[in-house]
């Protein structure tokens, strides 16, 4: 039974993982593609609510918060190259750094949220507060979504047998990336342009 | 067991309106060309099923196709189709396009309401007054500027309306809850009612009557029960009927003009009929 | 807590094993049956979720076929258990009856047709088909499972809320949907059933993509292969849009956004429908909106639902006519033109929806259009049979079923398909016939012929023909009995989605044709009784079932008999295409892809 | 790690990119915030500003997604999965605004 040779390399030459976290991926972008569509439509429909929604955000707080995620994606795009050269200590830096960062992020955005709470601004305060609170919202899930499993190789890092899973921390950076991605868009679109 | 008939377009409500016939023409069309191909394809089939069932000792042709084949059963379905669509976009425009629409002989504004149709009536003056959703409340379904003098003859019916026939008839259509869809089966009309924007329909009947609206889109428990009657008269009588109403609605202004506190007008919407508990 | 529960039944397991001197090391049950990463076992989990879910739905339609037969007139026997709520002496309430019909085609579609074509299907077929031990993705794949029983108690958790359950129709489409707990689990239910359904689509594009076997080239895979290959494709794009669609009307049904809610709306109350448009600074909704992310997804779902069966229905019929399937490359590329179509026709959902007329023009064209690979596809099965030796097993039946009333469906499509004509028969009963005739005639004949052929696979057992030939020629007829008069009604007007058609007078007529549609809606699902006897009996007390019961060419039938964990018991390389029936390399009329070039020469017969 | 590339090229590509992203971030909220076009142009201001502003994200992304995320480097198949969803993401959006927009 242990002798067949069904298990064989990737077709495609891609892992696995890989060739699924880029399927997911497009995916994930149609899945915002639905939010940003409602968002224009919208948009067209009610210029001045959403230009007045807009008026309301913080967005220096956005901005510091976009230099987080591009700073977390060189940090990330590092890791990768430091384990791929077995430098342990740089890839806990830079994942470190990395982590910090995501948890950066979240920071600043409960800081945006409960402000907005606090001068009672709510999802339902219009349509446009509605797909911020959602698109923002749902970006934060995926950054949590990313954390989890760079915590946890942060953490398996400094076990005795180390972590050296480099097509894992690739993989993970694809989704990291796609991260900063979403957010390259949600800045201009729901902070500065209206 | 009930009258029967094969033929699938005898199942038709007699049609009415000055486009019916040609809506029933394009529906021949289509029905026949799928009978058409229906029964091709049924008939090969069983003749293929019959011809070549297994028998001891048969083989079957090893044979992977041809392109030549493939090629023209792509084409000749390409073709039918393309032209049936393309045909019948005229169709299409005439209903649709809002540039296609008559200078209108009678214009009102009808809203859907779980599970009433309303409709406004341009009253004595012949001009329906402006609206605005901003005025609607559940007296004012129709969101009828109370500053614009026009509006204030208006007349409000809900549940029966008159209309005349061979004039072209111009509806602006909304809804003022959920989605209703406005459909008059011997008009060949239907169209979704969309709470927040106004939709022109157009027709223009041909024949005196009663005939029924019915509501299509699910708009709550008592969407089947929402009914209306569309009662098409002659040119005179339409005439004396707004007449009446016209009058009647007339002593109701004046009476509120000499009394200072506002008379409810007839206008205000009958409790529905069908509404207890409705919606979830 | 899990992890105790699993090492607890995993010390009786082994404890087990030991009693009954099993050669191998048995896994816990909870391992092999509730969470196993087999896709074999994840297989079966699918297709009796779904059986399940099956007779749940039928019943609904039963509900609903009564009332519409004999308004007023208490349900017999079952009236009696259902609360007042829902009933009043026995007979269907409006309200009870709007929550029917929502819940009738929101189990078929989401929790029967879904998991049955693209979780039980894609999951048993893709790794037996092309040569692989299992997914690529095993525990995605176990996840993609369990979500869909979550969803489905979500939704079925509506029954027991206040308000009931959703009632706004399987399209959900607000303001009507906007409020209301019921709709609320609707959405969460839907949101899930479509994350299992994006996991299982990117596991299967992987494992098709990177998991064949030795030799095996995409044009080597069979239709079957190739039809899940691009479903899962249509899974993973189409379906994120359904999912954030649910977000936002969540957010409406929630927070009142008025994402979807226009300004100064009314409740049935004739209060204000509570929505940030009201207070001031807020914008107009639009309920246009949500048609258009709706049928983005649940377009490209129709194809979802029918493309895996139309590859199914291929290999049964290539097959069972002893033939290879003509125009094989041309049936692929049918696919793929369906598939890309699929995802630009969806506004003839909406030519009623006010939207803009041009973009009516836009969709009736490409609507149209896609008639064109479908017919591709009819008139290439047709070849497929021409000139072959077809064997009628109950599998080829079904086959040959939905071939016939797949046309049926596919024509009355065209109807809907002009602008012009479905401003008429929209929403009426014409449309419900063309579904049945396209869900059930078409998805559920293949299911059926799917069910049957990969039955002695799946359990190593032979399922009863006699019973299998006598389900399928009940089904047959009372399917058509029950469905094609439906058409009728619906050219006269009959709309869809009424409590009682006899309000209206256009409409009275009908009573005896919904009667009769009754009667033949209750045997056909009587018949289908006899289809899950019959699996059940035959799991039991079936006969064996040899490793490749119809001399099929492809590769699951190199598999054992009853395959285990790893599928395969020997090497698999492929050397040629799936079809290859009555070549005349080989004196048997098959030629499996598995056979070596050298083996096949030992019994060559003379070449002429 | 990208056959061909050394752990020093990849490094500095790196570098290159995240300096351009942060360059590029600058000028967006220059754009949107400190440059005003004059009150006469009306609509077409806002017009302009949207246009700057998306550019200027779809140059970051792109250059996030061919670096970051390897496309430069990697099998010029996976790029299917970026152009697929975008080409239906353009769709929906043209289906809706250019072709929904007008009423005839």
């Amino acid at each position: 039974m242990s002798a067949l040779s069904l298990a064989h390399e990737p077709v495609t030459g891609i892992r696995h993982g890989k060739l699924g976290m880029w399927i997911f991926l497009a995916s994930e972008v149609m899945f915002f593609s639905g939010f940003f569509t409602a968002f224009i439509i919208l948009r067209n429909a009610n210029l001045s609510v959403f230009a007045h929604g807009a008026t309301e955000l913080n967005w220096p707080l956005a901005a510091l918060n976009t230099v987080n995620l591009i700073v977390s994606s060189l940090t990330m795009a590092m890791s990768i190259l430091s384990l791929e050269n077995g430098d342990k200590g740089k890839f806990q830096l830079y994942l470190g750094i990395t982590f910090l960062c995501a948890c950066g992020f979240l920071v600043i955005k409960y800081i945006e949220y409960t402000t907005k709470f606090s001068h009672g601004i709510y999802p339902g305060t219009s349509s446009f507060f509605g797909l911020y609170f959602t698109m923002t919202g749902f970006h934060a899930i995926h950054v949590i979504g990313g954390m989890i499993p760079i915590g946890w190789m942060l953490a398996k890092s400094f076990t005795k047998r180390g972590y050296a899973d480099t097509g894992r921390v690739e993989i993970l950076g694809l989704y990291w990336h796609f991260v900063d991605l979403v957010w390259i868009f949600l800045f201009p679109v729901l902070y500065l342009i209206f | 067991m009930f009258d029967f008939s094969w033929n699938m377009l005898s199942y038709f409500p007699p049609g009415i309106s000055t486009y019916s016939e040609a809506h029933d023409d394009l529906f021949a069309l289509v029905y026949w060309v799928s009978v058409g191909i229906f029964m091709l394809v049924q008939i090969v089939l069983v003749t293929f099923i019959f011809k070549y069932r297994h028998r001891p000792g048969h083989k079957s042709y090893h044979y992977h196709g041809n392109n030549v084949v493939e090629f023209t059963w792509t084409l000749a379905p390409t073709i039918l189709f393309a032209g049936l669509g393309l045909y019948s976009d005229e169709m299409w425009k005439i209903m649709k396009y809002s540039s296609r629409i008559p200078t209108p002989d009678v214009e009102i504004d009808v809203v859907g309401q779980a599970f009433n149709w309303h409709a406004r009536y341009p009253g004595a003056d012949g001009i329906l007054g402006k609206r605005h959703a901003r005025y609607r409340t559940a007296t004012n379904l129709f969101g009828i500027d109370p500053t614009d003098a026009r509006g204030k003859d208006d007349i409000v019916l809900t549940g029966e309306f008159n209309l005349p026939v061979n004039k072209n008839v111009v509806v602006h259509l909304s809804s003022v809850d959920v989605l209703h869809s406005y459909f008059l089966p011997n008009f060949r009309i239907k169209q979704d009612a969309v709470p927040g924007s106004w939709i022109d329909v157009w027709f223009n009947g041909t024949k005196t009557g009663k005939y029924e609206l019915a509501c299509a889109e699910l708009c709550g428990s008592g969407h089947y029960a929402m009914r209306a009657v569309l009662n098409m008269q002659a040119d005179a009588d339409f005439a004396k009927w707004m007449d009446a109403k016209n009058a009647a609605k007339k002593i109701i202004l004046d009476a509120e003009a000499a009394n200072p506190k506002p008379v409810e007008a007839a206008a205000a919407p009958a409790p529905a009929a069908h509404g207890e508990g409705g919606h979830h | 807590m899990e992890a105790a529960v699993l090492t607890h039944e995993h010390g009786h397991a082994v404890a087990h094993a030991a009693d009954h001197t099993h050669e191998h090391h048995e896994p816990s049950f909870i391992r092999k049956y509730l969470f196993s990463t087999d896709h074999k076992t994840i297989a079966k989990q699918f297709l009796t979720t779904s059986m399940f879910f099956l007779l749940v739905g039928g019943a609904f339609a039963l509900f609903i076929r009564w009332q519409l037969a004999y308004p007023g007139e208490p349900i017999p026997i079952i009236g009696s258990w259902l609360p007042d709520s829902l009933v009043s002496n026995g007979a269907i309430q409006p309200g009870f009856y709007t929550q029917l019909v929502t819940m009738h085609a929101t189990v078929m579609i989401f929790f029967v047709i879904i998991p049955m074509a693209t979780g039980a299907f894609a999951n048993f077929c893709i790794p037996l088909m092309i040569g692989t031990d299992d997914m690529a993705m095993p525990i995605v794949n176990m996840m993609s499972f369990w979500l869909v029983p979550v969803a489905g108690l979500t939704i079925m958790a509506g029954f027991f809320v206040e308000g009931g359950t959703a009632a706004a129709g399987w399209t959900n489409y607000p303001p009507l949907s906007a409020s209301g707990m019921g709709h609320t689990l609707w959405v969460i239910g839907v949101f899930l059933v479509g994350f299992s359904s994006i996991l299982g689509g990117m596991n299967y594009v992987t494992t098709v993509l990177n998991k064949r076997a030795k030799g095996m080239r995409m044009f080597d895979m069979p239709m079957t292969v190739w039809a899940l290959f691009i479903t899962a494709i249509l899974q993973t794009l189409g379906t994120p849009v359904l999912a954030a669609d649910a977000v936002l009307l969540f957010v409406d049904q929630v927070f009142h956004a008025g994402i979807f809610i226009p300004e100064n709306l009314l409740t049935p109350n004739g209060g204000l429908f509570p929505n940030g448009a009201n207070v001031g600074t807020g914008g107009g909704g639009q309920p246009v909106l949500w048609q258009h992310l709706f049928w983005f997804y649940s377009h490209p779902a129709v194809y979802i639902m029918i493309l895996p069966i139309m590859g199914v229905v291929s290999d049964v019929l290539a097959t069972f006519a002893r033939k290879p399937i003509y125009g094989y490359k041309a049936m692929v590329f049918a696919i793929m033109a369906i598939a890309f179509l699929g995802f630009v026709v969806w506004g003839h959902h909406m030519f009623l929806s006010g939207m803009s007329p041009l973009l009516g023009t836009t969709f009736m064209l490409s609507t149209i259009v896609i008639a064109v690979p479908s017919s591709i596809k009819i008139f290439n099965w047709l070849g497929t049979i021409w000139r072959g030796d077809i064997h009628f097993t109950t599998p080829n039946l079904n086959a040959l079923g939905f071939i016939s009333t797949f046309v049926c469906g596919g024509l009355s499509g065209v109807f809907m398909a002009i602008g012009p004509i479905d401003v008429y028969i929209h929403d009426t009963y014409f449309i419900v016939a063309h579904i049945h005739y396209v869900l059930f005639g078409g998805a559920l004949f293949g299911i059926f012929a799917g069910i049957y052929y990969w039955f002695p696979k799946m359990f190593g057992k032979m399922y009863n023909e006699s019973m299998g030939k006598f389900h399928f020629v009940t089904t047959f007829i009372t399917f058509n009995l029950c469905f094609f008069p439906m058409h009728m009604i619906g050219v006269g007007g009959h709309m869809r989605r009424i409590h009682d058609p006899y309000v209206y007078e256009f409409l009275k007529p009908f009573q005896p044709i919904n009667q009769f549609i009754t009667i033949f809606a209750i045997l056909l699902g009587f018949a289908q009784l006899i289809l899950i006897f019959n699996l059940i009996w035959s799991v039991k007390f079936g006969r064996p079932a040899p490793r490749n019961p119809w001399r099929a060419n492809t590769l699951e039938w190199a598999a054992p008999a009853h395959p285990g964990h790893g599928n395969f018991d020997r090497d698999i390389t492929v050397y040629r295409g799936p079809y290859e029936f009555a070549s005349p390399e080989s004196k048997r009329d098959y030629l499996p892809q598995w056979i070596r070039p050298a083996h096949v020469e030992q019994e060559t017969v003379a070449k002429h | 790690m990208a056959a061909g590339h050394s752990a020093g090229e990849m490094q500095k590509a790196y570098i290159k990119i995240f300096s351009a992203l942060m360059v590029f971030t600058l000028l967006t909220i220059v754009a949107a915030k400190f440059v005003h076009f004059p009150e006469s142009w009306g609509s077409l201001s806002t017009v302009l500003h949207v246009t700057i502003g998306l550019l200027i994200a779809v140059a970051k992304a792109w250059m996030v997604v061919y670096v970051f995320m390897h496309i430069k480097f990697d099998n010029p198949y996976i790029r299917v999965f970026i152009y697929v969803p975008l080409f239906l993401f353009a769709v929906l959006v043209f289906a809706l605004t250019v072709l929904g927009g007008p009423t005839l």
